[in-house]
């Protein structure tokens, strides 16, 4: 046991310093600040309220989860992605194990496949409500999100349903499901469709059209469209300066091809619409909902037993004496994919999320790199910052999107 | 131990007084808002309407620890963060509390790495631990609970037998509930 | 005859004082209770029925809790700056009358601690003087966000004060006078308007020094949605982050304090006061005042957080011309009414 | 400002070609493998394909033209920098040490490609923060894990870990899972000992 | 009437700062009290302070002062204006139109000028 009792010593910051001249005021703004989303740092220099320079320090949440994905087998390391993002998990998941997938070369089943997309849909919902919520607050709108939270456990008491875990469900398994889905499980989740649509309406009710907001929100942290590519930007960040990229669309994985939505577009790229398209996207993630639950076959496999990569089936484990030496190799071994690389996208609540993985033919990848979309967004924030006031540096950070565990990874 | 003595003396408003201070104490725990990782989304959760633990216990958040009572460490603590996490729980007023929120913050959770801290109770004490990857909001609940008793413990211990031998019947607390967590290797490699 | 008079007066006011102090712990349980009941939530249950002990709780752990001074703080001002906010908020509520004269043991008792023929103004200055002890203590805190919050403070309550005192020279107008006691008088009269027969509020007559008036109060009393210089999420904690024990309260006090009296100046100056049917007139002093704090726990939990520059822009570019029109209209009326026209 | 409308205005893409996210599987027929080859015959090592991905091998020295190539070229136009990263080769090959990884992605095409490079330890790679401003953190974050250094980037420090970390470059093969070191609070001598055993490490 | 009045405001300022320094010392006698130099350090979200904390203030905020006490004067010259407002009649408001109206264009020039702007 550490004994705490003696003082601790004074130690000094190590990031280094700018030298400010006489008239600014250097402000730190995080990692313990209400407004960072959590460890989130940014130097800010100000002159009066308004923003000199604006230096984003972050790291303070970096865990070594890509280390940690070289150091164990394909199939141990899903846990770790739901922990990366952790307000959309499903989400993480799914890029993992398509990557995985892609370089295995095999497929889920069709029915895996739909509720696959409805799972990551409610987990962009479950991500886009944090960043309502937490972007009103910053704003200042206090009651928003105890409303964004309030309709979120609803989605939350699905994933539970689904797999028994609230917030990192460890959720998809690579070549698909191997629980059954729970037979009230379609019924829940139409439920919740049928809600949620007059939720987002009290949401908008209560900020789109408030005066505050739009002069909180309009012309602030302006990104041009050329910009926005220049930054690598994705996801709303992106469409919300018009530029028209959404991997679903772009390079549909899963069965996106098969269900009809649209792409919302911003016109001016400032936080208003983001604000905007984020709205709309949860509608148009209802309506990917609907249609996958009026498609998704009642019954059928959910796994793609049939491939090598994949754990045999419980039954057989127990019948058969070559599903039962696989099974044994799986379990111990891990499977090894062919040797290759391969970078698998997906679209997830932020943005782009790929996972680019090498292996080199054993059971552990030798390569595995998570391309997050919020490190990469999270740039464009001293950009954004120029000029601004300090207030809107909360809204800022507010309309990035931003989860440090993503970040930082 | 670093008892400060100067407090130590009998003081008849003190004694007579500290039942109530016990009850104010913990049915006033404002908690410093602070989220590291995954559990601080379970510990707004536990803020709000579905659970309002907060609120019901007359929890507050304050953003400034110097108006703090109660620590939650929801999440990992990385290397780079642990210095920060210190100077936080250095600069909270006396008396102040800690929660250890989720497996991360107790021992290291799943991140067993170079960067990560392998428990929050490395740098600053731990009074309480609350299990779980992340813990639900209930679990938290319950911890916020066992905590209420540790404080009136405390309290009374200070009453009957002084604040040295509160201290260090606290010191003890957190040393059992640390021996809970598990069984305690060198770190070898 | 003096000294009696003084004394009658200051006893009143020390009542008047420690039932401010009550109010203002359970101002706190109010807007707790009102906003969780506003976000679905139950609110403090636990302490006592309804969670009614809670504000006591909190007062006695507060007074419990560590006071820490920082190394590089301004010692003196610090430990001064919190008592100075705290000792003149209860104040501005010396000069509202709250009642008709009392007789008891047959003295005059009456319901108003100080009737100073200058009330407003008084009322005015203390809030100017508040301020200092916001300023004082963010700079001596030795803090950037106390800085700025400081600095933000007073930046915006001058500029809302402005606001405030010349939204009520329509009033003044009307009334004649710059008394409490008159201007409720001048309300008590009866405003016939063909058959309808309505009381004289000036909320009528004077609406839109009434809105001006609201906005600048909920400004002065750094409430949401203009409660920038504590506002949580860019300052952490304003002014007060420096600030622990008892005496953070007091700034929390001052500010709870500074809201139940700008209520009841509102409800003096343009609901009619205590003027009310069937039931004593402090009852509807009351009642008026609880209106007013409700609508602004009702603005907490609506209203986004103004910007700085919007927050100046708004005081300076719309409300105060629209303070001076009001000025002119009024006096024009006014003019046409006593037929200098 | 112009005016906004209220609800911002969904476009429908058009139906897309399921199989061409990385282009041709052939490299001959690939159009950038063809016109980098043509452009550049010194740097062009070779393109591979795997799972339909194509992957361009180039030197090093010519990383940046090459990208800068593909970014402007009208009939390439690889606008969008999805990701760097780097591959530490060292169980897989006796030198270079390092390989290089840039993602591009055409967003007017819709067409992913992978450039690499290698590159040994102590040699440097061209920034593409001239081309890219989003490469910055990505290349801070190549020289934080790897410790590859690229030349001519504006603000090379370290991202993720803090400032003063001085055990290297986590992401290097020979670098353990576990770090060298426990932490230890400033002002104590040792760290608290571990609650958990050893990780055993699976594989090679 | 009076200075009474005033007294009473007086003693009653005293009565709440005595109050409030009592409550002070009533808290002195059962709070803990353990500086370390840590604790005493300023807060600056966890990063240990490495720069004086009162730097130069910008100076907006001096020309809002400004601007305050030239408008505050106007507030204080308008308010036995509004009182004597029924004497005064038509004289009074012509004269106090022709003050305001300057003041306003005093307003609508610092406007122009961009005092009123803050980025």
């Amino acid at each position: 046991m550490i004994d705490f009792s003696q003082p601790t010593p004074v130690i000094l910051s190590e990031v280094r310093q700018l030298t400010p001249t006489r008239r600014e005021l250097v402000l730190n703004m995080g990692p313990q600040h209400p407004s960072t989303h959590g460890v989130l740092r940014v130097r800010l220099t100000l002159e009066g309220e308004t923003v000199i320079a604006c230096d984003p320090v972050i790291g303070y949440l970096h865990r070594g989860v890509e280390k940690l994905g070289e150091s164990h087998r394909y199939a141990q390391f899903v846990p770790w992605t739901d922990r990366t993002d952790y307000v959309a998990a499903p989400s993480n998941n799914l890029g993992y194990v398509l990557a995985v997938e892609k370089l295995c070369g095999l497929q889920a089943p069709e029915r895996a496949q739909y509720w696959r997309m409805i799972m990551a849909e409610l987990a962009r919902l479950a991500s886009h409500l944090v960043w309502l919520g937490t972007h009103a607050l910053d704003i200042g709108a206090l009651s928003v999100s105890l409303y964004t939270f309030r309709d979120r456990e609803l989605i939350l008491d699905i994933f539970e349903k689904f797999c028994g875990a609230r917030l990192t469900t460890n959720m998809m398994e690579i070549g698909g499901f191997s629980r059954e889905i729970p037979p009230d499980l379609p019924e829940m989740v139409r439920e919740f469709c049928r809600y949620f649509p007059k939720a987002i309406r009290q949401y908008e009710d209560l900020l789109t059209e408030n005066p505050i907001w739009l002069a909180r929100t309009k012309g602030v942290g302006i990104i041009e469209p050329e910009v926005a590519i220049n930054y690598g930007l994705t996801g709303a960040c992106l469409r919300g300066s018009g530029v028209n990229y959404d991997v679903r669309k772009a390079m549909p994985y899963l069965l996106y091809d098969r269900v009809e939505f649209d792409v919302p577009l911003g016109t001016h790229g400032d936080v208003y619409d983001r604000y905007l398209v984020r709205i709309e996207e949860m509608r148009q993630s209802i309506r990917i909902i609907e249609q996958c639950l009026e498609q998704v076959p009642t019954d059928g496999p959910l796994m793609a037993y049939e491939s090598q990569y994949v754990i045999p089936p419980h039954k057989n484990v127990m019948t058969t004496a070559e599903d039962m030496q696989r099974h044994f190799i799986w379990v111990i071994k891990g499977f090894s994919p062919p040797k290759g690389e391969v970078y698998h996208a997906v679209e997830h609540s932020k943005g782009e999320l790929g996972y680019y993985i090498v292996s080199d033919g054993s059971p552990i990848p030798y390569r595995l790199r998570i391309r997050s979309p919020d490190f990469v967004n999270l740039q464009s924030l001293p950009y954004m910052a120029q000029g601004a006031m300090l207030a809107d540096i909360v809204a800022l950070i507010g309309t990035i999107d931003i989860v440090l565990g993503s970040v930082d990874r | 131990m670093g008892v400060n003595t100067a407090q130590s003396h009998p003081n008849i408003i003190t004694t007579a007084a500290d039942w109530v201070f016990s009850w104010a104490r913990r049915s006033s725990l404002w908690w410093l808002q602070f989220g590291l990782a995954c559990c601080a989304i379970e510990m707004i959760s536990s803020a709000m309407p579905r659970f309002d633990l907060a609120e019901r216990f007359g929890m507050l958040y304050r953003a400034s620890p110097r108006q703090a009572d109660l620590m939650i460490v929801a999440g990992t603590v990385t290397k780079k963060m642990a210095p920060v996490v210190r100077q936080l729980y250095d600069q909270m007023a006396d008396p102040k509390w800690v929660i250890s929120m989720g497996s991360c913050a107790n021992v290291g959770g799943p991140f067993d790495t170079y960067a990560v801290v392998q428990g929050v109770d490395q740098v600053i004490p731990v009074d309480i631990y609350v299990p779980g990857c992340p813990p639900v909001p209930e679990a938290l609940y319950y911890g916020v609970l066992e905590l209420q008793n540790r404080i009136i413990r405390y309290e009374r211990l200070k009453q009957r037998y002084g604040l040295e031998a509160a201290e260090r019947d606290r010191q003890e607390q957190r040393e059992a509930a640390r021996a809970a967590l598990g069984p305690r290797s060198s770190g070898v490699r | 005859m003096d000294w009696q008079r003084l004394l009658v007066s200051y006893a009143v006011g020390f009542v008047l004082l420690n039932v401010l102090l009550g109010l203002m712990a359970y101002m706190t349980w109010f807007e707790r209770r009102v906003l969780a009941r506003m976000q679905h939530r139950v609110g403090p249950n636990r302490t006592g029925p309804f969670g009614l002990l809670q504000p006591i709780a909190d007062g006695v752990k507060l007074l419990a809790k560590e006071d820490i001074v920082p190394a590089n703080a301004d010692r003196l001002v610090f430990l001064v700056a919190p008592l100075l906010s705290f000792a003149l908020a209860p104040l501005g509520a010396a000069v509202i009358p709250f009642g008709e004269t009392l007789h008891l043991f047959g003295l005059e008792i009456p319901l108003l601690v100080a009737d100073i023929n200058v009330a407003v103004l008084y009322v005015l200055a203390l809030g100017s003087i508040g301020v200092y002890g916001i300023i004082l203590g963010g700079y001596a805190s030795g803090n950037r966000y106390s800085l700025l919050g400081a600095l933000r403070s007073t930046a915006q309550v001058i500029s809302y004060e402005l606001v405030l005192g010349l939204s009520l020279v329509g009033v003044f107008i009307l009334a004649g006078s710059l008394s409490l006691q008159d201007i409720l008088r001048e309300q008590q009269r009866a405003l016939v308007i063909g058959s309808l027969t309505l009381p004289n509020w000036y909320i009528l007559s004077q609406p839109l020094a009434f809105a001006l008036f609201l906005i600048a109060a909920v400004a002065e009393t750094n409430r949401a949605p203009f409660d920038l210089p504590e506002a949580e999420t860019e300052l952490v904690a304003g002014y007060f982050t420096e600030y622990s024990g008892f005496r953070f309260s007091f700034y929390f006090l001052a500010e709870y304090i500074n809201m139940i009296v700008v209520s009841l100046l509102a409800a003096t100056l343009f609901l009619g006061g205590i003027d009310g049917p069937f039931v004593d007139g402090v009852w509807w002093l009351a009642l008026k005042a609880l209106f007013f704090l409700f609508f602004y726990v009702w603005l907490r939990a609506t209203l986004p957080r103004f910007r700085y520059d919007q927050l100046m822009g708004l005081a300076w570019k719309v409300l105060l011309p629209l303070a001076l029109l009001n000025i002119g209209l009024t006096g024009l009326v006014r003019l046409w009414g006593i037929g200098a026209l | 400002m112009g005016e906004h409308q209220s609800v911002p205005t969904p476009t429908v893409t058009s139906p897309w070609d399921l199989t061409g996210y990385w282009g041709p599987t052939d490299p001959e027929q690939h159009p950038a493998v063809r016109l980098v080859h043509e452009r550049f015959p010194d740097a062009f090592r070779e393109a591979t394909v795997f799972r339909d991905e194509m992957t361009i091998h180039v030197d090093r020295r010519a990383l940046r033209d090459v990208v800068a190539f593909l970014r402007t070229h009208p009939e390439l136009r690889y606008n969008h920098l999805t990701d760097i990263t780097a591959v530490d080769m060292l169980y897989l090959r006796e030198r270079p040490r390092f390989d290089i990884v840039v993602q591009l992605y055409s967003i007017p095409r819709r067409q992913r490609l992978r450039v690499k490079c290698s590159v040994d330890d102590g040699e440097t790679v061209p920034s593409l923060v001239p081309i890219f401003a989003g490469a910055t953190w990505l290349e801070r974050e190549c020289y934080d894990m790897f410790g590859v250094v690229f030349e001519g980037h504006p603000d090379l420090r370290r991202i993720l870990l803090p400032e003063n970390w001085e055990e290297g470059h986590p992401l290097r093969k020979d670098y353990p899972l576990r770090g060298y070191r426990d932490y230890v609070q400033p002002g104590f001598d040792s760290p608290a000992p571990r609650i958990r055993g050893t990780l055993r490490r699976p594989g090679p | 009437m009076s200075l009474i009045e005033y007294a009473v405001i007086g003693l009653l300022v005293l009565t709440s700062t005595v109050m409030g320094a009592a409550l002070i010392l009533l808290g002195h006698f059962v709070r803990p009290r353990k500086p370390t130099p840590a604790k005493l350090q300023p807060y600056e979200s966890g990063i240990p302070d490495v720069q004086p904390p009162r730097g130069r203030i910008t100076p907006r905020f001096y020309l809002v002062a400004l601007l305050f006490v030239v408008f505050d004067v106007e507030a204080i010259f308008l308010y036995p204006w509004a009182v004597a407002f029924d004497v005064l009649a038509l004289y009074g408001y012509i004269q106090a139109a022709l003050f305001v109206g300057i003041l306003l264009i005093g307003l609508l020039y610092e406007w122009r000028k961009g005092a009123l702007e803050w980025v």
